[in-house]
């Protein structure tokens, strides 16, 4: 970079601080080019997401507890006629299986592309990435725009389907052909998912130029923060794993608007009379192209959320992270193997021998890298002075909950003992585990850390707290007990589980895990006040609270558009704690030492 | 009050090349997958079915052709027209570029006439074999006169070979009762017509993108070149790319589709 | 489910119906004539496999003897039961040059010991209809017409009621509607969907009256799942009673 | 109905090699439960004895951890042994030693939105052919050809597959409509059902196992009523089977209308 571009940083803050020239509301909130007001739209979008998807399934956790009895509080809305033609989720009050499936199907849809995927990487990767590595904005800042009101659009057609004729999608987030080009709904479905897809691409490229290009000076790929290689990795993830899912996409729109047989077999006989379709078409060819994605997005999920994590813990231990060029290595060879190990979703469809130890192989290779990360997480914590604030109270909680997805993801990955567990509740609890208690604990963790960056102010710790413990409890007593169903022979997806011998057996499960769910659904609201109040009423802070060294602390909190007063630069490792010889517990990336 | 972008316009030291050109790059890698998929579909599905037609049995080689041969050398126009601009020559440049946007419309024009052949060309399944023209037959193909509940008034194509003398064809009436199916050859007739018109058509939707790409940076955004002329001549170069990208996949499509 | 909401929605649907026919008042012609007859097989029926009840413990619960499909039923005498009846134009037409507006009462179809009833029913076209499932079991209804939109919903417990509007019914005339049950393949009924409302159903010694026909030639129809299908043309005077009855032959 | 989930773990298994599938899921899950432990001891003790202390300052020195070390090349080797001298293996067998074809009994499975049809060949031991077009839900679900000989005697019942205990059982799986999976947990059993392929499986209930009714699942979404769409496996003696058989041959059924009407 040039001199040039310093005195442009240097310019634009100018701008910024004599206010004359401040954007209109429009520009600055809505229509805004600045990352990090995209990640605050992003992470503020996903939120509301999260908690609709959350709420979905609360509604199913209701007739799986109590099969057949009338929802409380929504269940005479969910049975009012909107319009003729309109379909119902509930009958009477009470849920329809449906209505069930719509929920399963929209609950997963919204939870993954809706929720996570914009809050991990829309979210933390457009707020915290430029500020890590020194940069003014992102590389394209236009594009930056463009894909969060894309972004948009496509989760507004997801909700909305709700409201169509058909309703919404009821063929599963996996949406397996030909039950998806029959089943009505899944237009909506098909049409929003080509919006999101869009958007992860703009965004994806954006992310990847700007790591390349962007960095300020001195500061080498390996002085990245671990934060920021997670969301390098998971970018190449996005570019490269959504575009066969969105060819996918086109091809199920195709044999559902225009009669093409891409997914549909010859002869099939739909509910007493000969299909439509002329047939010739493979159903496994869409398993194969979505799992083809499905897998990556998994480590899209994750990724960030680790790299959230390394921060908080590097931050808290007050030392540097262990092993951290071996965390890199293992990141990029997780993103590299979750190419090619995809069919690993598909043991049970007829898969020969030899194609089956192609994928269980890669599916234990795939392990060892997570167990690296995770192993140099936990290695982090020996020998450091660990503070026990909410983020890390989240960080460190995210440890045992991976730990727990990871390790029942080893039973699902060898073949024979999935014959039993493929498709039970089994399922559901593992990639729970590493869904919900790991990456969500992850971005609760992000939340709390990179509050007083982006508002100025401090979240309140009480609160926090108070918000971290029940959530953690219930969080093990929702997940934990599926795992046990899914031993006991329970399928996923079955709305009245009641007419199954092992639903029967564990219905006091999932008793115990709906009220988990309710209870845990209270535990949100001190963070839900946390959030909006300690934006007005929470502790003034300067730029770095946390004590930290990675380069978002060299700006001021909340940072101006264009970021840094003066342009950074990087003179040493990201995670220099407790050096020796010095009275402060940490040396931030951008300190000049004096000699 | 925009941002200063460092590399918008300059090579990065490391990389040697702008953002754009990097991003032009990331997304021609994503179009190779949306492709790549595609074409590994067709392959499935071809190599799983029974019967497959051959390409230039039921689709027009020669428009095909003619079709190649313009992408290619809006290609060509192209490049020319980087060329010229590198060399500072802004009209000639900018012909170069009109040429190439003319060439793109070409290409969808005779893809038009492509299309609608298609959908006025029909097939008719019987219920038995039956006779026409003297063979015993399970399905003609031709093109409808007349269609009403009870019966279709149905022009046979001539037998391959006999094209000379298709006046001798007369329609003929079809009951209703005695068809299976009637289709014309839309996606909607076949697994390969389902490739075909999915396949075209994102590559036509592709063309699309470009033309109003380049008829921008023919128009409005011209006016960088005034402004910042490596910077209008990065962004030729960026969508010479992309349009390379999307010449080469007409070059695998028309063999695929067309050939074998 | 009567809560208020729905019924404001019914209303307004039944009114908006209205005027959409147009001159509501100008309604169809109706006449005086009677045609009533008797259906019988032309010959024996085959056999049939009794339903396989035991695939849900309920429905084999609620039918401790075998049951035979509806539309293998024939009477001892040779008539047939389920079959249905109904006048064509003398050319032929399902329309009679008159419009009829349907019925207020909705068509009512009871899910019932895993069987329809009725097995088979007529409707005027855009009548409205009511879904009930009396069996402690989940059913779901599922119609599959061919020249009107379809329906499939699920009742899942004991007592679900659904009424449907106008709109959601069937409102291009067609004879027969097929609807079924995807959980037990074998409940099917058939709704013969008319423009005019003169059709009826056999029942018991397969007997069948259509009333308030005016005077004129018509044809009358005859349908039956398991039998060919049969017209005939008939003519009719006002206040007079046309006795016919109809011999089925094999399909 | 047999006592399917005597606790709170794997269904009873009542097949002769399902045994091998569960050693398996133990021997994982002891390891997990192991490794997880070992590891959250580390943990644990890591959190409570590097807490900040006053006047306690961390110590940025990176330990030499030959710990991990080993510990990730155990899980490794473990995670080989596994794949290679269990999964492997038993997957093997599975696919490619199926029982004597002349001993078992074969059975073919007809799914379809929301019932699976068990067709059994009858004494003849041949399939009749079967055609679309011959397909009459309530009466011929599977479609037997009237016209074929072979297709007389063959028994088609729905949802309600009987097996004798001690006998294999080959099944050959299609479907109708859309994917469904055939699974019965006590059998250790499962195959997804994708239209357009047929699936040859087979399992052997044990000699042994217990009598009774045990749940048959669809493991795959398969519409708005796939949870309905639930199966029995009754485990017969040779007895009771053919005591099933006889109460099956009485194919033909009078089809007196009076008893409908009678009201």
């Amino acid at each position: 970079m040039s001199a040039g571009h310093s005195h442009d940083h240097g310019h634009a803050h100018d701008d910024h601080a004599h206010g004359h020239h401040e954007l209109g509301f429009i520009r600055k909130w809505i229509f805004s080019t600045d990352h990090k007001v995209i990640g605050m739209q992003y992470t503020v979008t996903a939120l509301v997401f999260l908690f609709f998807g959350f709420t979905l399934m609360m509604i199913m956790r209701w007739q799986l507890a109590n099969p057949g009895h009338v929802i409380p509080f929504v269940g005479s809305m969910l049975s009012k006629q909107l319009y003729a033609g309109y379909m119902n989720l509930a009958t009477e009050g009470v849920l329809l299986p449906e209505g069930y499936n719509a929920l399963g199907a929209m609950h997963g849809t919204i939870m993954v592309f809706l929720g996570i995927v914009p809050l991990a990487v829309g979210g933390f990767g457009n707020f915290v990435m430029p500020l890590q590595i020194g940069a003014p904005d992102m590389a394209f800042p236009k594009l930056n725009m463009m894909s969060y009101w894309v972004f948009l659009p496509g989760g507004l057609i997801m909700l909305a389907s709700f409201f169509m004729p058909g309703g919404a999608a009821q063929s599963g987030w996996t949406s397996y052909a030909p039950l998806s080009v029959i089943n009505p709904g899944q237009t909506a479905w098909l049409v929003g998912m080509i919006f999101l897809i869009t958007s992860s691409l703009l965004g994806s490229i954006n992310f990847i130029v700007t790591i390349i290009h962007m960095r300020a000076p001195g500061l080498t790929m390996f002085r990245l923060p671990f934060f920021v290689w997670a969301q390098f990795v998971t970018a190449f993830l996005l570019l490269l794993a959504f575009p066969p899912l969105e060819a996918a996409g086109v091809m199920q729109l195709m044999d559902r608007l225009a009669g093409t047989s891409f997914f549909m077999p010859s002869g099939l006989w739909v509910s007493g009379k000969a299909a439509e379709w002329v047939g010739g078409g493979s159903p496994l060819l869409w398993q194969h192209l979505f799992w083809f994605l499905a897998h990556p997005e998994v480590y899209v999920l994750i990724l960030p959320a680790m790299g959230i994590v390394a921060e908080v813990i590097a931050n808290n231990t007050r030392k540097p992270l262990w092993g951290y060029r071996s965390m890199v290595y293992a990141a990029a060879f997780l993103g590299f193997m979750s190419f090619i190990v995809w069919a690993h979703h598909m043991f049970m469809t007829g898969m020969s021998t030899k194609i089956s130890t192609f994928f269980q192989t890669t599916t234990m290779i795939i392990s060892i890298p997570s167990v690296i990360i995770l192993t140099a997480l936990v290695i982090s914590l020996w020998g450091g002075s660990i503070r026990f604030n909410t983020p890390m109270l989240f960080a460190i909680a995210f440890l045992p909950m991976f730990a727990i997805g990871g390790l029942t993801g080893l039973p699902l990955g060898l073949t024979s003992s999935d014959i039993h567990l493929h498709d039970t509740y089994y399922v559901i609890g593992h990639f729970h585990y590493v869904v919900a208690p790991g990456t969500i604990f992850g971005m609760f963790a992000g939340i709390y850390y990179w509050y007083p960056k982006a508002t100025g102010r401090m979240m309140n710790e009480t609160l926090g707290k108070l918000h971290f413990w029940p959530t953690f409890i219930c969080m093990n007593c929702i997940f934990f007990p599926m795992l046990i169903q899914g031993m006991m022979g329970l399928s996923r997806r079955t709305y009245d589980p009641n007419i199954y011998q092992a639903g029967l057996a564990s219905l006091k499960l999932h008793k115990m895990i709906s009220w988990s769910a309710w209870i845990m659904a209270i535990a949100q609201l001190p963070f839900i006040f946390n959030f909006f109040v300690s934006m007005f009423a929470g502790k003034k802070v300067t730029e770095n609270p946390w004590d930290s060294t990675t380069l978002e602390w060299a700006a001021p909190s909340p940072p101006p558009h264009g970021n840094f007063l003066t342009e950074p630069k990087a003179h040493r490792d990201p995670y220099v704690y407790s050096p020796p010889g010095r009275k402060d517990d940490f040396l931030p990336q951008h300190v000049v030492l004096e000699v | 009050m925009d941002v200063a972008i460092p590399c918008q316009v300059k090579p990065h030291p490391v990389t040697g090349i702008a953002n754009g050109k990097l991003a032009i790059w990331l997304f021609l890698a994503s179009e190779v997958m949306l492709f790549g998929a595609l074409f590994s579909s067709y392959i499935l599905l071809r190599t799983n079915a029974e019967t497959w037609p051959r390409g230039h049995d039921i689709l027009s080689v020669p428009l095909a052709t003619l079709n190649t041969a313009v992408l290619i050398t809006s290609s060509v126009t192209m490049v020319m027209a980087w060329a010229q601009l590198m060399m500072g020559n802004f009209s000639k440049g900018r012909k170069y570029l009109a040429v190439t946007l003319s060439l793109a419309c070409v290409f969808l024009v005779v893809k038009f006439f492509e299309y609608k052949d298609k959908f006025h060309h029909y097939q008719v399944w019987f219920n038995t074999p039956t006779m026409v023209a003297g063979h015993e037959v399970t399905t003609i193909t031709g093109h409808i006169e007349e269609k009403t509940d009870d019966f279709i008034k149905f022009l046979p194509d001539p037998p391959k070979g006999h094209k000379a003398e298709a006046g001798h064809h007369e329609p003929i009436k079809i009951e209703t009762s005695q068809i299976k199916r009637l289709s014309n050859y839309g996606p909607w007739h076949s697994n390969f017509f389902a490739v075909y018109f999915t396949m075209t058509g994102l590559h036509g939707l592709h063309v699309i993108g470009g033309i109003i790409v380049i008829g921008y940076l023919l128009g409005p955004g011209a006016k960088l070149w005034h402004r910042d002329r490596q910077f209008y001549i990065n962004r030729i170069e960026n969508t010479g790319l992309y349009w390379h990208f999307v010449d080469l996949v007409w070059i695998f499509l028309f063999p695929c589709l067309y050939l074998i | 489910m009567n809560n208020r909401c729905w019924n404001t929605t019914s209303l307004v649907a039944s009114l908006t119906l209205a005027l959409l026919a147009g001159s509501a008042l100008a309604d169809g012609k109706m006449g005086t004539a009677t045609v009533k007859g008797k259906i019988s097989a032309d010959g024996k029926p085959t056999p049939g496999a009794p339903i396989a009840m035991g695939a849900d413990k309920f429905c084999l619960a609620a039918n401790p003897k075998p049951v035979s499909p509806q539309g293998k039923l024939i009477f001892a005498d040779g008539t047939l039961p389920y079959a249905f009846v109904y006048i064509k134009s003398a050319d032929g037409k399902l329309d009679l040059g008159s419009k009829y507006t349907p019925p207020a009462e909705a068509l009512e179809i009871d899910q019932s010991g895993c069987m329809y009833k009725p097995h088979v029913a007529g409707m005027v076209a855009g009548q409205t209809m009511k879904i009930v499932n009396t069996d402690d079991t989940n059913h779901n209804i599922h119609s599959l017409p061919t020249k009107n939109k379809s329906f499939n919903f699920s009742q899942p417990k004991k007592g679900m009621t659904k009424d449907l509007v106008s709109a959601e019914t069937f409102n291009n005339p067609e004879v027969m509607v097929h609807i079924k049950c995807d959980v037990h393949p074998w409940m099917s009924a058939y709704i013969g969907v008319l423009p005019h409302p003169f059709f009826d159903t056999t029942k018991k010694g397969g007997e069948f009256t259509i009333k308030n026909l005016p005077a004129g030639k018509y044809k009358l129809a005859v349908w039956h799942e398991e039998w060919a299908p049969q017209e005939i043309d008939i003519e009719v005077k006002d206040g007079e009673t046309v006795e016919k009855d109809v011999k089925l032959a094999k399909k | 109905m047999g006592v399917q989930n005597p606790g709170y773990w794997l269904p009873v298994d009542l097949s002769k090699y399902g045994y091998k599938i569960d050693d398996l899921i133990n021997i994982i899950h002891v390891f997990m439960l192991i490794l997880f432990v070992g590891w959250g001891i580390f943990f644990v003790y890591c959190l409570v004895r590097f807490r900040a202390k006053p006047g306690h300052r961390a110590n940025p020195e990176l330990i030499h951890a030959k710990g991990s070390k080993y510990a990730e090349i155990g899980v490794a080797i473990f995670e080989a042994v596994i794949l290679l001298g269990f999964s492997m293996p038993v997957w093997a067998a599975y696919k490619h030693a199926p029982p004597d074809k002349d001993k078992a009994q074969h059975v073919r499975v007809v799914a379809q939105q929301f019932a699976w049809n068990f067709h059994y060949p009858g004494p003849d031991g041949i399939f009749g052919k079967t055609d679309q077009k011959y397909i009459d839900e309530a009466a011929n679900p599977v479609g037997l050809d009237p016209n074929d000989p072979h297709a007389l005697d063959d028994i088609v019942d729905v949802n309600n597959l009987h097996v004798i205990r001690g006998k294999p059982v080959m099944l050959r799986l299609s479907s109708k409509d859309v994917i469904h999976s055939f699974w019965i947990p006590v059998m250790r059993v499962k195959q997804d059902v994708i239209p357009g392929t047929v699936f040859p499986i087979w399992f052997e209930p044990a000699e042994n196992a217990t009598l009774g009714e045990f749940d048959i699942t669809c493991a795959q979404l398969c519409g708005n009523n796939h949870f309905k769409m639930r199966g029995a496996v009754h485990i017969d003696t040779p007895e009771s089977f053919q005591k099933w058989l006889d109460s099956k041959k009485v194919s033909t059924q009078p089809v007196n209308a009076e008893e409908e009407f009678k009201e």
